[in-house]
Parts: structure tokens; C-alpha cells; sequence
């Protein structure tokens, strides 16, 4: 059993934010929900501004508070680290939400037909050509069950009302692919691997760059390590966030 | 000499506690920081929670069951 | 029917034009709600004040979580006051047990409700709760203690102490006689029974106090254990919620009972000590609790991490003030009413509903700071502050709710005596 | 209720079996709820399990997952899975990509290996591309206007046969007269051979590109200064001293290749130790990339440049064999500023004649020498540029660039200690010299000082003998190659009037750029500029561009465009510039064509690649390709058009385009996959997606590996003929504006910008963001999301002088020092400490880029804030997006 873990080398980053598209085409993540979610920061004053950027993936913690306070067990951690929620069994309380304290937690509160940017099946043509398919990309995979008890846990083409997040695109990692973030990367930020393995190139990254991984006072035990770099101190400024959704 | 009424009331009183330990700590999801793997997630008897507020219920159902208990007939 | 027209006691089966209009608006209220609520059901909680917090700047819980809290700390001291009279023998309170001991079922109702509204799934909700509920959870204990547990543990007290009212009510011929028999189940008023009731009620009571302060504390975890929610994180988060909870609950009573005061006839009425012993448990909370939010300031203060410093200024100073100190100037307010009454040892019905309300309010701004500043400024990444404005569906499901709360208690009041019949009884009630 | 489910649930069964329970009656309900009863459902609804299934689905919202396509079993994935290579059509580097379909629809677009400049990586715009596949937004059928132009257009859809007869009727009628009353307009057109060199080309047509709003006056400058076809960038492989100078690194596109590329080039030297030094107002476009920062004043660059050649100089460690063997640095210059030539050769003073020779058979020229000959006083180039700069001291430009004399001192010396002087390097056989230091520059060049600026930004690398060195100063990714115009600008090509509508061969621009605004301007007034009135293009066919709004000065063009009497727009969506001026639109499908040749090298690997359709395209929309030879056909001129490309497309006999008939784009594809040599055909590259040749050879790369070096000419040190050029056009008595920059050598002067009055203290810049490279990147939902709304980039402190709060709506007013004019616009603010405080930014790419729920009502575009026309237009008619402003709370 692999345990599975991604690195993050913030001295790469440009802040393209071309991960957090590659996550809601691969996903069909609805409007304003950002599984991937790059800060922008803005430290010190002019002209001394230091400029940096920060992906922020769900942190796939060994110790997860949201594990821990799910009242019925939708939100579990599998043995290869994968935190993932269990789409038919999450009762929408969001109580794993107010748990995190990374943010990473997206609830369903509209209708996930009603939230994918275009009304693409008021159009007869499109609606012909993608057999009423929403988003028309809607990746099938989506529909697979994964893991010992084969749950529903893949993707965000599931029902309104419950919570989702990012999840390491466990329908990838199944199939031996890359997450869509890390695949997708230009200047290859991101490396995903497994930890037991030395030569695994998430290992190596550990053993050659110096890392931290977020908010580790919080005891929560993160899966994702970030290198080459220091944590977001509290002056930080976030500069261009994306609130997401349509504007009215 | 304790009364029948008494002895029965206790003794669902009893049950019900023990149906709420059993369920709390050997038929609900394992207990276990961090939860390290799927099992954890389910109980390990499906509505176990259920179980376990019908314990609580026959605990405080007791004090009915002592107050309805029929009086022995005399004679 | 017999033609002799018969006046059951406290004016069950009267049905007077005031009592209607209450219903009318009760119902009125519950419509309201219904129909907000169908609005969430077909939409989605997107019609909502609540969004995600982080990137998407808003608050997951507000004022159903709120008011989830706020019911069932309401329905706290319903049964705490009963049990204590019991425990204390306190008779002259004996009359207005019963009005406590409904307000206590009313609210917890209320609370499942508001639970419903919160979820986002409600309906799997009821089942996968039943079915998964892990007690990890600190939901666990919410929701089997308090929901399933504490209101069981009411209701079989209510029933118990109904008894001897639904005996002598069962003297009567009227068209609900076979409910009241029903109810009675062989209850004959006899010295052994009552004797026997007594010593039940006792070990209830025995029995639910310990309940409740868990079913409360527990609801304080759901809060107190989130290590990365600043403002949250705190050791007092469940006494805390218990005396809140208390105060909240007690003002209700006065109100209830002054309304009963009002309502009911002079042999009837609940007697002015009890107003006086209820004026001063109101006083003491009111007391403990003002000390418990120094302490939690003076801790945050002194040793708070920067996190929760900032979210301190923020509800002292700045964006939720208005909440905290309407909070907290309510509370001064009716502690200052109460002390006046208490030292002159002159009790004024009036003052003590005003205080009542006060409370009331307290309470309902104190659980929203809890709950929502946490979510919208209480984040330890970076991200911009959030915002939370409730909209006219959370308000109207909220208002529904309180409407069926009043419901059920008016409804109640015309089958059932809404106060126990004082123990010489018999003759009096004959009387036309 | 929990009864009910004691039922659905045996409290036996194990979880698997409650899995598939669940999902059961979830999929019931899907299809019955939707209203798609298959047979399979039917039976799955009327079995046993139905009921409870149904009560299932309601508990767990079936009803509400994200609707699947009807037909795919959903329950794993469907067997009708395909990968199809293709490129990306979104940008400007045409990356390559694979689309995933599932039985023929399109879930997603990853980067291709295979492709050397993204290898299997994706901007954000690449992936959000495909939502342009399925947008109901997108034109469908040709428009026909109904009302008036300038105003929003009501249009008739129309038939293909009616909307092209049309087109190819005044088409006709316009040629008739002149194939110059024909004018093509591109933007982002994805293959010259496809349009510019073959259908324009047939045509006749005026060709308008959309560089002069880009980086023309940079690419003019290169050509004109070292030959090949470009703006400067590094040879990041090897190079170790790297400046940004303007260069939007994280955001913004660099020379002929837009994002992917250089950013990881540069990623990856700054890993082999590179130093980056970023000269640029803004911090953002370096984000954390630089190592220095020096935020220097908008406008001033060429101070610092000449700056900087003076601490060179200075210095005294100048790359003396480069000089004198591959420039003009040594040629002797008489007093009046032209070369001593004896019998049409230009001289060199040589030590060993003591006597000025021919610069070809000089041993030992002198570099840098003042003489006395036959009366006549002659000095070197080098010396006159030495003598030319003495004044430019980093003290004098530290007023002007607002930077301090000990930086300015320190960038140069680190240059020259970093060029390594005299060190080689073998390649592939090759000794090359090793310079690891070059600048990289782009969009930088639209200033108006743009050409002297990027030129001195040249002699600057050229006194360190970097072009063209390892590690040095490239001019154009994977070739070294002389540009026509290199000799063309040696020439004065003045002639009389009338002119045409690009003025070339003016005496107004000399050299000249092809600027659309100009042209605008021309239009509105013939007889200032010397144009035939009835030369004045009758119709005009802009090929994916938005003019009015991507393009220099909105206002101005339209007004101009305005007096075309046909304009037909190929676009997919309804384009600001269709709805405002189009007669005729016709749709374009999106990325659902055959296109190319596309270029696919990362300048280090030779590769070449094809577009071609993952979809049908939506619609009736059609490629340019096929649009054309309709056109062609209709217009008679199908022949030349078939001709034209064979030439363009270089395909080689028996795989040539037969005269006389017309091809379909996949037949033409096929014959030019053949011709590659590729025996697989168009198969190869629908399977593949590109066709990568190897390595490039070194004298592909450098022109210092070319035998002889750079092509066997000298680099022009000195530019005599801009010299001559003015000289010209004063006699031609033109306005002063037009040719004082027309010097030999860079001179500084202050920009026209400066002389408006004091109370616009704020200069405007324009840049890119990352999400949208060109216009119609923002009709693409999940970019426009990232950035929706226009916001004025602002300096906290400049923000707090003026009352100005983050997200206050404030009004921008911009002033044109030359006519007086002013422009304003309301926009919302974003504060940041990455800009300097005398500075704000414009974003370009908002202001209702076309009709579409996505890019409608995002703010202003920047170029409804600058101005065209002299002042604002470089002396090679380059638009300059720099302009004085003042803000202030609205």
C-alpha cells in the first residue's frame, strides 16, 4: 500500500493558475469552487515587494480534522493517504468545512446543472451534440467507484447539497496517472508520489530541498510538502483572489 | 426486601445501560486518532448509533415501566 | 354528551377569540416558513446567506446553527427547572413545572427542526445519522444525547407528571376522556401512587441533570474542539454554553409564566414566589456568565495567539460589535433590572418579562458571534475577510419555527391543564 | 422512516451491496426523472428493487448529479475512448495537445509530450479552451447588418452561398479598380502560408498585421540593427546574466512564443545559477523570478540603455574582435555624419597602410580612432559613439529613469564582468565565443521611443559581443536568419506623393511598421497625409482580430474603420469589432479545423505540427481555409490561390494542389504531410500531432556559427542610412516629429507624454494578464472567471494622496500632450506595492470584448485610455502605450 503525498516547489511557481482549470475541466468543479486554489501574495513595501505564490491543494492530513468530525463517516482517509468524501453517504452538514482550517472544503449549494458557466443544454445544438452532457466535457470517470468499498468519491458530478473537495483525482491516481494540477503544470511545480518509495520523486524532492508543510502547529499532519520556500507569515497580502461565480 | 415492581424497573434500567455501552464502544465506528484507513468511517455494526439511543430510551423508559407495573392482586 | 355544561380547569376545550388570533398567527408564521423552506428545498441553499468560506469569502454556518444552539439551550432550562423542583421540593414553583416541562419538548423539536433546515441532505440526513453516526463526532452526543436522549428522557418525565392531572381530568365527561383515561393508564390518586411518583420523579430528575449538562457541553465541543477556528478553540466553551443556556431558557419561563399569570383566572395563577425564586436563579447565571466572558476576554487578551487577537478586536471594536455589545448590553441591563428587584426585595412582574426578553436577545447575538466571525474573519491562511448576511429564507424558516413552537404550546393549553392542579382539589373545580 | 430503510437495508448486507443499492436506485432515477427510458432502466424500474429504489433516489437526490450524456452506461467509463492529437488554437505559440473524447465528445484537452515547447503542459487558457467547442454564444450562421455601422448591430443570419456572393461581389468590384482597395486585416492568424502569403497574396490585398500594437518597433529595430526577424531574447540553455527589461515573464508573451516556453527556460537556468535582473515599472511580471528589481520610470529606457553603453565604454572591456570583424563599429564616419566611401566601399583606417582601405581587405583596423585625411576629418563609428554617449553618464539618467547612478554603475559592470570576454565554446564541433548574458525585451518596444530604445539596447550587446554568442543575445527562437528588411532599411526608398494608406515610402515613416491606427487615421483625413482620396480601401476583411478594441486606440479606429464602405469579420463569436463595424460576419469554427504548417520549436529543436479538428465545428461555422477558397473561387482567383500555396506550403510534386479545383482542407494537409516526407500522411500527425526533425544545428541557432558568421554582413553600430532618411524628409519638408528620431545613433530626448500639463501626474501603462493572451480569450467562462472584472493597478501611497480606497470606482483621464485631447474612463481600483507610485496599469483585453454572457460588462478597455498619431507613434509608426494620466474618485 503506497502512501501518497505531493510536493509543491513554491521557488517554480508563476502563479499561472493553470491547475486550478486543469482541476475543474478534469473535475467539472461547479462555478466559484476552486479544489486547486493559488494565492497570490504580496509581501514587505516598494521597492523592496517580494511577490510569490502559493498553491493551495487539499493537504490530504494524516490527522484530519474533517476525518475526525464527520458525523457518519463520508469524509474518510483511505490507507494511501487519500482523503475523500463519500458523495452518497455526506448528509451536508459542513462540518467538516468549519473543521479545516485550509479552506479547501466546497459545498454543493445549488444544483450542479444550474452552476457550470454556460447554459449549454438551453441550446438545442449543443444539447444534440453532447447528448445533454453538463458541463459537455463531463468527465465519465466521475461515475466509477473507487476503493475497498468501491464508494463514490471521484469528481464533483454529484449532488447538490453535499460537500466536496479536492481528491489527489483519485480517479487518475487509480489509473496510474498523475492528478490533473500536477500533470498539467508548466514549469512543473508540483510532484506527486509515494512516500515508501526512496526513488519516487516526491522522495528525493524531500531529501534534496528544504520544506515545511501549512499550518503544522495545527497538529493536523499534511500530505502535501512545500519546497524552497517559507510559510505565508501574517503580513502577507493576497493580491488578485478569485471569489469565482458568475458576476451579476 | 426490594419490590418486584423495583426489581424489574431496575433491571431494564440495567439493560438499557448495557445496550448503550455495548453499541457506544463495540458495535459504533472503532475509535482510533488519526483515523488511518476506511474502517473507521463505518460502524462496525450498521445503525449501531441506532441501537445505542434505544439504550438510552429503555434507561429512562425504566421509570415508566416502574410506575405502570400492575399491582399484585391480593388475595 | 350530557347537557350540563362542565368548565374543565385552566380553560382546556375553551376555545376564546384571543386564543384564536394567537393561532392564526402562529399559523401564519408557520406557512411562512413552510414555504421558505420549499424555496431551499427546490433551489438549494444557494437562496441562503450561507456560502463557503476561504476563497469564496462566506460564512457554511449562521443562523440555523445559531439557532440550533439557541433552541436547545432554551429547552435546557425547562427541565432543569423541574427537576430542581422536584429535587428542592420547591412547591410554590409545582404549578408552572408543566409549562417548563413543554417548553423543554417544544424546543428540542424546534432544534431537530432547525437541524433539518441546516443540512443539506436532510431527508438521508435522518437516515445515515440513525445508520453511521460515529461518536468520534462531536455531533455524536448533539444529536443522540440532546435530540434523541434528553427528549425521551422529558417526555417520559412529562408523561409520568401528567398522570394525576389526566386522572382527575378523566372525571369529566368530555370528548377527549378516553385520552385523558388513556394517559392516566390506571392512575388512581391514590397515597401509594403518589408516594410511588414522587420517588420516580426524584431519581428522573436524579437522572437528567447529569444529562443535560453533558447534552450541553457536548454541544459546546461541537465549537470548543476546533484547534484551527480562532475564537473557537477555548475550556470554556462548554460551561459556557450551559449557563447561556440556563439564562436563555429561564427568561423563557418568565415570560410563559407571566403570560399564564395574565391569562388565567386568580385561583389559578402562578404565585408571585415563583417569579421571585425564578427573577433570582436568572440573576445568578446572568452573574456567572458575565464572569465567564471576562475571563474568555482576559485569556484571549493576555495570551491569545495573533488569530484570535485579531478576531477579538473585530467583535469588540469593529465589524461585529453591534452583535457582541447589544449582547452584552441586554444582559447588563436585565442583571441590572434583577439586582434592583432582588436587593429592594420588591419583585415587579413586568420588569422580570422585560428581562426575560433581554436575555433573550442575549442569547441569540451571543450564538451568532460565536458561530459566525469565526467563519468569515477566523481564518489562519490568508485569505480576505468574508461576509454573512442572512436572507429572507433563514429568516422566515427561523420565524416558522418559532411559530410552531407556539403553536404546539397553544394547542396544548386547550387539551391538556398547561399548569398542575393544586393539590386540594375535587370540589372547586365542579363549580360553574 | 428508519423502518422503511430496515428494508432497503438489510441490516445483513454488506456495504458493497448497499453501494450498488444506492447507485441502483440513483441511476432509476436519473433516467426516469429525466425522461430516458432506455429499455435497461425500464426493466431495472419495474424490478423488485424498484420501489425501494425510487425511495432510495429520493433520500439521495439521484435527481441531482451532474447530468450525464444520454446513452453512456454511467456506471464505469465508456468504452468509446479516443485520443486525437491536435494544437492548441487559443494562444500564440500553437502548443501542442491531445483531446480525450469519449465517443466524439471532447471531456478534455492535456498538453502533448511529444511537443518540444509544452511538452504535455497547458496554460490556463489552453485547457479553458475547450468550453469554445460547445458555446452557444458562438456565431453560427453568416450575419447580414440590418442598421447602420458605429452603432451595436442588428444582423439576418444568412446562408453560406448569399453571405459569400456578397463578399466575393464587392470583392470584385473593388478589384476591379485596384487589388489595393482590398484590405486584409489579421490578428492572431494562426499560418501565413494559409492566408497572409497565399490568400492575401491572390488577392492583391493590403496586408495589415496586428504587431504595430505588439512589439514591431522592435522587431524593426533588430532587423534594422543585426538582421534577423525578431526581439531580443536570451540563450537561456546557457546564459547566466539574464535581463528582463519589460518583459512580462509569469503573464505576458515573448517573442514568437507566448507563455510556456520561456518561463521554463527560465526556471530552469535560474536552477543552474542564473541571475535575473528585472527592469520594468511593474514587479508582477517578474513575480518572484527576480533576483533585482530595478522599477524603473515608464518612458526612459533608452536613457538607462545609454546610460549603460557609457559605464561600458567606461569600462574600456568591449569585445574589440567582434567589432571590428562583424560591425560597422570601425568604419570611418565623415563630419557630416556619412561614410567615407572610395568608389561606393566604406572605409576602414587601416595601421598597417596608415591610410583609410576598404573595410574588406583591412589586416589591422583601427576600432576606435580619430584621423586627419586629405582634409577631411574621419572618425571610427566606435569613436563617435563614444563621444556620443560622454554626456549619457548613469548620474544624468538617474534623474530621468528615476534610478540610482550606483545601480545603474552596477548593472553594467555586472554585464560586462558576466559576458566573459573572449571566452569560446565548441558545439557540435563549432568554436563559438561564449557570452552568458543577454536581455530579454518585447512588448517592451511599444513606447514611443521604442526603436532607438531597443536599438541601444543592441550596440549595448553588441560592445559585450553577445548576439549571437552561446549564451548570448538571440533575436529569434530556433533561426538566425538576415530579415529582406535588414537591406531594405539601408536604402532611403522615399518617394513623392500620393501615398497609400499604410504610407509607405513616405517621408512620414520612413520606416514603417504598417500601423492599422495610422491607417485609420489616414482615412479620416486623406489630404494631411498626402493619400489619393480615391485610393481609400473600398473593402476590408479582418481575419480573428477586434481592432476596435484590441488594438491602440479604440476610438480612433472605429472612427476610421467607420469609413470602409464593406467590412466582413471572420470570427467565431460576435466580436465587439463585428458588431460595431462588420457588414458581413462569417463564423469561424474555433480550434475544429486543419491549420497550419505551425512551428514548433522551442528554439533548440526543430519540430513541425498541424491543427486539426477534434470536433465538428459548431454550427455552420467553417475554417478560414475553407472560407477562402470559396472566396477565391468567387472571386476568380482560385488559381493564384492554389498556387500561392503550393509556394506557401512548399508542398513538393507529385503531392501539389491541381489548378482549377477545388481542394478540401484535408486533402491540402494530406499532400503537404506527404510532401514533408512523412509516408503516413496526415494520419502520422492526427495520431502524433507533431513531427519533430531533431536538433537544431548550431548555425540554425547562432549566428555566430554560420559560415561565414551572421550571413557574412555587419551589424549596423552605426545607422548611416537612418541618417540619410532624415535627411530626406526634411528636404521633403515633413514635420519635425516625423524624423528627428531618425538618428545614426540613439539620442535621448524627453517623450511627447511629458508636456502635458502637471496636474497628470500619473503615468498609464498597459500590460497582459495571464489568463487572456489575446481578446477572445475572454469569452472562455473558466478564465474569465479568474479575472473578471478590469481594475486599475495602483500604488497604495498614490492611491491614499487621492482619497482612493482598494476597489473604489475611480475615473482614469488620460491627456494627449499633442493635440490637447482627453479621454476618460471609470474603472474599479486594485491596490498593490508591485508598481511604482507615479504609475498605474491597464490590463488589456476587458471593455465587452464581444456578445457573451463572459466578456460583457467587465470595465473599460485599455485602449480606450491612449492615443494614436504623432506623440504617441514611434518613428517606425509603432503605437505607444504609454500616456499621462490623472485619477481621481468617481
Amino acid at each position: 500500500m503506497p502512501r501518497y503525498a505531493m510536493t509543491i516547489d513554491l521557488s517554480r511557481c508563476m502563479g499561472c493558475r493553470a491547475c486550478m482549470v486543469a482541476c475543474k475541466v478534469e473535475n467539472n468543479t461547479p462555478e466559484g469552487h476552486f479544489w486547486m486554489y493559488v494565492f497570490r501574495f504580496e509581501e514587505d513595501e516598494f521597492p523592496r515587494t517580494r511577490i510569490w505564490f502559493l498553491p493551495r491543494p487539499c493537504q490530504h492530513c494524516d490527522n484530519a480534522p474533517c476525518v475526525k468530525v464527520c458525523p457518519v463517516g463520508a469524509r474518510y482517509k483511505r490507507e494511501d493517504g487519500l482523503v475523500l468524501t463519500d458523495f452518497q453517504r455526506c448528509i451536508g452538514c459542513r462540518y467538516c468545512e468549519v473543521a479545516c482550517p485550509y479552506g479547501v472544503n466546497y459545498f454543493h449549494w445549488k444544483h450542479p446543472n444550474k452552476a457550470q458557466y454556460l447554459d449549454y443544454n438551453d441550446d438545442p445544438e449543443v444539447r444534440e451534440r453532447t447528448g445533454g452532457a453538463m458541463p459537455p466535457y463531463r468527465n465519465p470517470d466521475q461515475d466509477v467507484r473507487y476503493g475497498q468499498e468501491r464508494r463514490l468519491t471521484a469528481g464533483s458530478a454529484h449532488y447538490r447539497g453535499v460537500i466536496g473537495k479536492c481528491t489527489f483525482c483519485v480517479h487518475r491516481v487509480e489509473k496510474g496517472l498523475e492528478p490533473a494540477c500536477v500533470a498539467n503544470c508548466p514549469v512543473r511545480v508540483f510532484e506527486f508520489g509515494d512516500l515508501d518509495d526512496p526513488d519516487s520523486a516526491v522522495s528525493q524532492k524531500l531529501r534534496s530541498s528544504p520544506h515545511f508543510r501549512l499550518l503544522e502547529e495545527e497538529g493536523t499532519e499534511p500530505r502535501v510538502f512545500y519546497l524552497n520556500g517559507t510559510p505565508p507569515s501574517p503580513d502577507v497580502r493576497e493580491v488578485m483572489p478569485v471569489k469565482g461565480g458568475r458576476r451579476s | 426486601m426490594i419490590s418486584q415492581r423495583a426489581l424489574v424497573a431496575l433491571m431494564v434500567l440495567a439493560a438499557g445501560v448495557a445496550v448503550m455501552v455495548v453499541s457506544y464502544f463495540l458495535l459504533a465506528a472503532p475509535w482510533g486518532f488519526p483515523p488511518e484507513a476506511e474502517d473507521f468511517s463505518n460502524p462496525r455494526l450498521p445503525f449501531a448509533p441506532l441501537i445505542f439511543i434505544v439504550g438510552v430510551m429503555m434507561a429512562f423508559a425504566a421509570a415508566i415501566v416502574y410506575e405502570l407495573w400492575p399491582e399484585r392482586r391480593r388475595g | 354528551m350530557s347537557g350540563r355544561a362542565i368548565t374543565l380547569p385552566y380553560g382546556v376545550g375553551r376555545i376564546t377569540p384571543g386564543w384564536l388570533a394567537l393561532v392564526g398567527a402562529a399559523a401564519a408564521l408557520v406557512g411562512l416558513g413552510a414555504f421558505a423552506y420549499a424555496q431551499q428545498e427546490i433551489h438549494g441553499h444557494i437562496v441562503t446567506g450561507l456560502r463557503d468560506w476561504g476563497s469564496m469569502g462566506g460564512a457554511p454556518w449562521g443562523l440555523y446553527v445559531s439557532f440550533i444552539v439557541y433552541f436547545v439551550g432554551v429547552s435546557f432550562a425547562g427541565i432543569t427547572v423541574a427537576a430542581f423542583i422536584r429535587l428542592l421540593r420547591l412547591d410554590y414553583l409545582r404549578p408552572i413545572s408543566r409549562a417548563a416541562e413543554i417548553l423543554t419538548i417544544v424546543s428540542l423539536i424546534l432544534a431537530a427542526f432547525s437541524v433539518l433546515a441546516d443540512l443539506g441532505q436532510p431527508w438521508r440526513g435522518i437516515v445515515n445519522l440513525f445508520r453511521y453516526a460515529r461518536p468520534q463526532s462531536p455531533f455524536f452526543g448533539t444529536f443522540t444525547m440532546v435530540i434523541a436522549g434528553y427528549l425521551f428522557a422529558s417526555l417520559v418525565y412529562f408523561y409520568l407528571a401528567g398522570r394525576r392531572d389526566a386522572y382527575l381530568m378523566a372525571q369529566h365527561d368530555s370528548p377527549l376522556r378516553w385520552f385523558y383515561r388513556m394517559w392516566a393508564a390506571g392512575y388512581r390518586d391514590t397515597p401509594q401512587e403518589r408516594e410511588r411518583h414522587q420517588r420516580t420523579s426524584f431519581w428522573l430528575a436524579l437522572g437528567i441533570i447529569p444529562l443535560l449538562i453533558i447534552a450541553h457541553s457536548t454541544l459546546g465541543l461541537v465549537f470548543g474542539l476546533m484547534g484551527g477556528r480562532p475564537g473557537w478553540f477555548s475550556a470554556l466553551q462548554a460551561p459556557g454554553f450551559v449557563v447561556l443556556a440556563g439564562i436563555s431558557g429561564i427568561g423563557h419561563i418568565v415570560v410563559i409564566a407571566a403570560l399564564l399569570r395574565w391569562a388565567l383566572g386568580t385561583p389559578e395563577r402562578p404565585a408571585m414566589a415563583a417569579f421571585r425564586w425564578l427573577g433570582l436563579a436568572l440573576l445568578v447565571l446572568g452573574l456567572i456568565y458575565v464572569y465567564f466572558t471576562l475571563v474568555e476576554m482576559m485569556t484571549t487578551g493576555y495570551a491569545g495567539r495573533e488569530h484570535e487577537q485579531e478576531l477579538a478586536k473585530l467583535i469588540l471594536t469593529s465589524y461585529y460589535a453591534p452583535y457582541f455589545w447589544v449582547g452584552m448590553g441586554t444582559l447588563a441591563v436585565a442583571i441590572g433590572l434583577l439586582a434592583v428587584q432582588a436587593l429592594s426585595g420588591r419583585w415587579s412582574i413586568p420588569l422580570l418579562v422585560v428581562s426575560g426578553v433581554l436575555v433573550n436577545v442575549t442569547a441569540v447575538a451571543k450564538r451568532l458571534i460565536i458561530v459566525v466571525p469565526s467563519l468569515t474573519h477566523g481564518s489562519l491562511l490568508p485569505y480576505g475577510t468574508g461576509m454573512y448576511i442572512p436572507t429572507w429564507v433563514e429568516g422566515s424558516i427561523i420565524a416558522g419555527l418559532m411559530g410552531l413552537g407556539a403553536l404546539m404550546i397553544l394547542l396544548f393549553m386547550k387539551i391538556f391543564p398547561i399548569m398542575e392542579v393544586p393539590e386540594p382539589s375535587g370540589a372547586e373545580e365542579v363549580r360553574g | 422512516m428508519a423502518w422503511a430503510f430496515g428494508t432497503v437495508w438489510p441490516i445483513s448486507c454488506s456495504h458493497e451491496e448497499h453501494a450498488k443499492l444506492i447507485s441502483d436506485g440513483v441511476k432509476t432515477g436519473v433516467m426516469a426523472m429525466a425522461l430516458k427510458i432506455s429499455r435497461r432502466t425500464f426493466l431495472k424500474g419495474t424490478a423488485a428493487v424498484g420501489g425501494t429504489a425510487a425511495a432510495v433516489t429520493f433520500l439521495y437526490r439521484g435527481l441531482d448529479t451532474l447530468a450525464g450524456p444520454e446513452g453512456e452506461p454511467q456506471a464505469q467509463a465508456p468504452p468509446g475512448e479516443e485520443w486525437i492529437a491536435t494544437t492548441c488554437w487559443i494562444g500564440k505559440q500553437d502548443c501542442g495537445m491531445r483531446a480525450r473524447r469519449i465517443n466524439g465528445r471532447v471531456v478534455n484537452l492535456e498538453g502533448n509530450p511529444a511537443h518540444p515547447r509544452n511538452l504535455g503542459t497547458l496554460c490556463p487558457k489552453g485547457v479553458a479552451q475547450i468550453t469554445a467547442l460547445y458555446d452557444p454564444h458562438r456565431v453560427r450562421t453568416p450575419l447580414i447588418r440590418t442598421n447602420d455601422k458605429g452603432i451595436p448591430g442588428q444582423f439576418r443570419p444568412a446562408s453560406w452561398d448569399e453571405a459569400l456572393d456578397l463578399v466575393a461581389a464587392k470583392i470584385r468590384e473593388a478589384r476591379a479598380k485596384d487589388p489595393k482597395l482590398v484590405v486584409w486585416q489579421k490578428g492572431r492568424s494562426k499560418s501565413a502560408a494559409l492566408y497572409d502569403d497565399s490568400f492575401a497574396a491572390a488577392l492583391g490585398a493590403i496586408k495589415l498585421g496586428h504587431g504595430a500594437f505588439c512589439s514591431d518597433a522592435g522587431y524593426r529595430a533588430s532587423e534594422y540593427t543585426i538582421g534577423p526577424h525578431g526581439v531580443l531574447h536570451p540563450d537561456y540553455k546557457h546564459c547566466r546574466y539574464i535581463i528582463h527589461w519589460g518583459y512580462n515573464l509569469t503573464a505576458g508573451g515573448g517573442n514568437k512564443l507566448c507563455w510556456i516556453t520561456f518561463p521554463r527556460q527560465v526556471v530552469e537556468a535560474k536552477e543552474r545559477g542564473a541571475k535575473i535582473v528585472h527592469i520594468d515599472p511593474r514587479l508582477h511580471s517578474a513575480g518572484p523570478h527576480a533576483d533585482w528589481w530595478i522599477p524603473i520610470r515608464p518612458g526612459t529606457d533608452l536613457a538607462l540603455a545609454l546610460a549603460l553603453i557609457n559605464r561600458v565604454l567606461e569600462r574600456g572591456l568591449v569585445d574589440q574582435d567582434y567589432l571590428l570583424r562583424y560591425t560597422n563599429a570601425p568604419f570611418l564616419v565623415q563630419e557630416d555624419g556619412t561614410f567615407l566611401r572610395v568608389d561606393g566601399r566604406e572605409q576602414v583606417w587601416d595601421e598597417v597602410a596608415g591610410q583609410p582601405v576598404p573595410y574588406d581587405v583591412a589586416t589591422r583596423p583601427f576600432l576606435d580612432g580619430a584621423f586627419e585625411w586629405q582634409g577631411k576629418k574621419l572618425r571610427t563609428a566606435f569613436r563617435v559613439l563614444r563621444e556620443h554617449v560622454a554626456p549619457y553618464t548613469p548620474e544624468w539618467a538617474s534623474q530621468i529613469c528615476d534610478i540610482p547612478a550606483r545601480d545603474i554603475r552596477r548593472l553594467a559592470d555586472e554585464m560586462v564582468d558576466n559576458a566573459l570576454i573572449g571566452s569560446t565554446v565548441i558545439v557540435d564541433g563549432f568554436e563559438i565565443p561564449h557570452r552568458p548574458v543577454a536581455i530579454h525585451t518585447y512588448h517592451f518596444a511599444q513606447q514611443e521611443l521604442g526603436f532607438q530604445a531597443v536599438r541601444a539596447m543592441l550596440i549595448l550587446m553588441m560592445l559585450l559581443g553577445a548576439p549571437g554568442a552561446v549564451g548570448g543575445q538571440l533575436i529569434d527562437p530556433g533561426s538566425w536568419k538576415k530579415h529582406d528588411n535588414y537591406d531594405k532599411f539601408g536604402r532611403v526608398t522615399m518617394k513623392d506623393p500620393p501615398y497609400d494608406v499604410l504610407l509607405e515610402n513616405s517621408p512620414f515613416f520612413p520606416i514603417n511598421s504598417k500601423n492599422s491606427a495610422m491607417v485609420a487615421l489616414v482615412l479620416r483625413d486623406p489630404q494631411r497625409w498626402q493619400v489619393d482620396p480615391n485610393k481609400l480601401p473600398q473593402v476590408m476583411i479582418i481575419h480573428m482580430a477586434n481592432p476596435v478594441l484590441a488594438f491602440g486606440s479604440s476610438q480612433d479606429i472605429l472612427e476610421g474603420f467607420k469609413r470602409i464602405p464593406f467590412i466582413v469579420v471572420l470570427d467565431p463569436w460576435l466580436s465587439k469589432t463585428a458588431d460595431l463595424l462588420a457588414d458581413v460576419v462569417l463564423p469561424v469554427s474555433t480550434m475544429e479545423k486543419y491549420e497550419g504548417p505551425l512551428k514548433a520549436t522551442d528554439g533548440y529543436v526543430d519540430a513541425v505540427a498541424l491543427r486539426i479538428p477534434i470536433m465538428e465545428p459548431l454550427g455552420e461555422s467553417r475554417s478560414e481555409l475553407e472560407i477562402y477558397l470559396d472566396l477565391a473561387e468567387r472571386v476568380g482567383v482560385l488559381n493564384a490561390y492554389l498556387e500561392a500555396l503550393n509556394k506557401g506550403l512548399g508542398l513538393k510534386p507529385p503531392n501539389v494542389l491541381a489548378p482549377g479545383r477545388k481542394p478540401t482542407p484535408r486533402e491540402v494537409f494530406e499532400l503537404w504531410a506527404k510532401s514533408q516526407g512523412v509516408a503516413e500522411g496526415l494520419a502520422y500527425f492526427e495520431k502524433i500531432g507533431v513531427l519533430v526533425k531533431g536538433r537544431l544545428a548550431p548555425d540554425k541557432i547562432y549566428g555566430y556559427a554560420q559560415k561565414p558568421p551572421f550571413g557574412g554582413i555587419r551589424h549596423r553600430l552605426y545607422g548611416e542610412s537612418l541618417l540619410l532618411m532624415q535627411r530626406e524628409a526634411r528636404r521633403r519638408g515633413v514635420d519635425q516629429v516625423f524624423w528627428r528620431d531618425y538618428t545614426p545613433l540613439p539620442v535621448w530626448r524627453e517623450p511627447t507624454m511629458e508636456r502635458s500639463p502637471r496636474k497628470y501626474d500619473l503615468y498609464l501603462i498597459s500590460f497582459k494578464l495571464i489568463e487572456f493572451k489575446q481578446a477572445r480569450g475572454t469569452n472562455l467562462p473558466l478564465v474569465a472567471e479568474l479575472a473578471p472584472e478590469q481594475r486599475l493597478w495602483m500604488h497604495p501611497r498614490a492611491a491614499k494622496e487621492r482619497g482612493i480606497k482598494d476597489g473604489d470606482l475611480v475615473w482614469v483621464e488620460s491627456h494627449n500632450a499633442f493635440t490637447g485631447e482627453t479621454r476618460r474612463v471609470q474603472v474599479r481600483v486594485a491596490l498593490t506595492e508591485g508598481i511604482r507610485p507615479d504609475t498605474v496599469g491597464l490590463p488589456h483585453h476587458y471593455g465587452d470584448i464581444a456578445r457573451h454572457p463572459w466578456s460583457q460588462h467587465q470595465g473599460p478597455g485599455a485602449g480606450e485610455l491612449f492615443f494614436t498619431g504623432p506623440g504617441y507613434i514611434a518613428n517606425t509608426a509603432d503605437q505607444s502605450f504609454q500616456v499621462k494620466v490623472r485619477v481621481y474618485k468617481a
